[in-house]
């Protein structure tokens, strides 16, 4: 059995914008993907309008891995949403 | 030996380097990246993606272990708030043989600078602040490895 | 910063490494080369050609210098009688750009392996003595430079 | 004018099959080549033979610039014979 919940962590101005680093919500259906995921929470407006409206500027990793915004979640625990990674 | 390290303090070089010369390889490369001090800058602020880093960088390892014959690798990378001149990265490998060395070495730094979960922001004297954006060039840099 | 030494001491390399990060370009790359004590090796004694070295040395930095965006190199290379885990040679590169850094520190290393008028003898625990032999592949690996 | 004698420097084996590091010799006519005058001190015989017989095996200098065994000697001052270098 999948988690009922899904964590979502933020980072650099994502989580900037957002105002938080990290939130639980209730597990959204098993099919939709990442990119459904981030109109959803963009559509809250304010902070999320500012740091999700625009889905190319983001990155993904479901469960520590990098993936497409395209991915669907499935049964994945942790969602990360973050700019491109600038490295060291 | 493999050793990774994501730390907020800063490291001995000469330690990490010492234990890498006494595999007994005969060869040991590095690179070490250093915080700079341009454009009024007077801090650089690492956000890492913790569960992610560690995981992410021994897998890296693991790659250039497959791929060259080397005796030990050694990766730490800092997080935090770094001032101009401060050590960020450190790779050092050893191996029986310098192209596999430095070749490694190269490998590993063009990735952690591309693909390591990490952001920085930068911090100027003025009170800005701005997050550093990705630049293709590094993308380009660690594919040109293939894999 | 250009410095070349051939010296019969060890050095430190953790000095020789801060000196290169205190010009500011964000990136050092180093190699250090190591004696191996293989198949009952006791030492290795290391005869240069003094008169040629120095001059052969500033002028393969000289070219690195034109061919590289560098801040600074630093070499140093031993001769005498160095034993298993000893230190031989060091190169250390700084640059604003990090494949400039670890592209002239392999071009350095490969030079000074295949064309620095070193000589090497070979002292074993049975009391033979072997000098060793150029390698073939050395030298392709020094043309692969071009120049 | 040039010296009137040529210093020639010796190295690792060559060094010491000849046994000495260094010797100085009556300047030779500057159109002879290295490669004549290592034949000429190889047939001094013994380990000058030794060392200096086969000169596929030597490599040479002429003050302090690595140079091919057909160059004339000319008013170089210094002549080194060496095996190939083993660098570091």
């Amino acid at each position: 059995m999948a988690e009922p919940t899904l964590t979502i962590v933020y980072f650099a101005w994502v989580r900037e914008d957002v105002g938080r680093d990290e939130e639980r919500i209730d597990r959204p259906s098993s099919d939709i993907t990442v990119a459904d995921l981030v109109a959803a929470l963009a559509a809250r407006g304010g902070g999320y309008a500012q740091a999700l409206g625009d889905a190319t500027k983001l990155r993904a990793a479901l469960d520590q891995r990098f993936v497409p915004l395209e991915t669907v979640i499935g049964e994945a625990r942790e969602l990360a949403l973050f700019p491109p990674v600038t490295g060291g | 030996m493999k050793r990774v390290s994501i730390q907020p303090q800063d490291f001995d070089i000469a330690a990490e380097l010492a234990a890498l010369e006494a595999l007994g390889g005969g060869g040991v490369a590095s690179f070490t990246g250093v915080v700079r001090g341009e454009g009024g800058l007077i801090a650089l602020e690492l956000e890492h993606y913790p569960a992610m880093t560690q995981a992410q960088v021994d897998r890296i390892v693991e790659d250039a272990l497959g791929r060259w014959p080397l005796l030990g690798v050694s990766v730490i990378h800092r997080f935090g708030r770094l001032e101009p001149g401060a050590r960020i990265v450190f790779v050092g490998t050893a191996s029986r043989h310098r192209t596999a060395a430095l070749e490694s070495c190269a490998f590993l730094i063009d990735w952690l600078k591309s693909h390591a979960p990490f952001w920085k922001k930068e911090h100027f004297g003025d009170g800005a602040t701005a997050w550093v954006e990705a630049r293709a060039e590094d993308d380009a840099k660690a594919k040109g490895w293939g894999g």
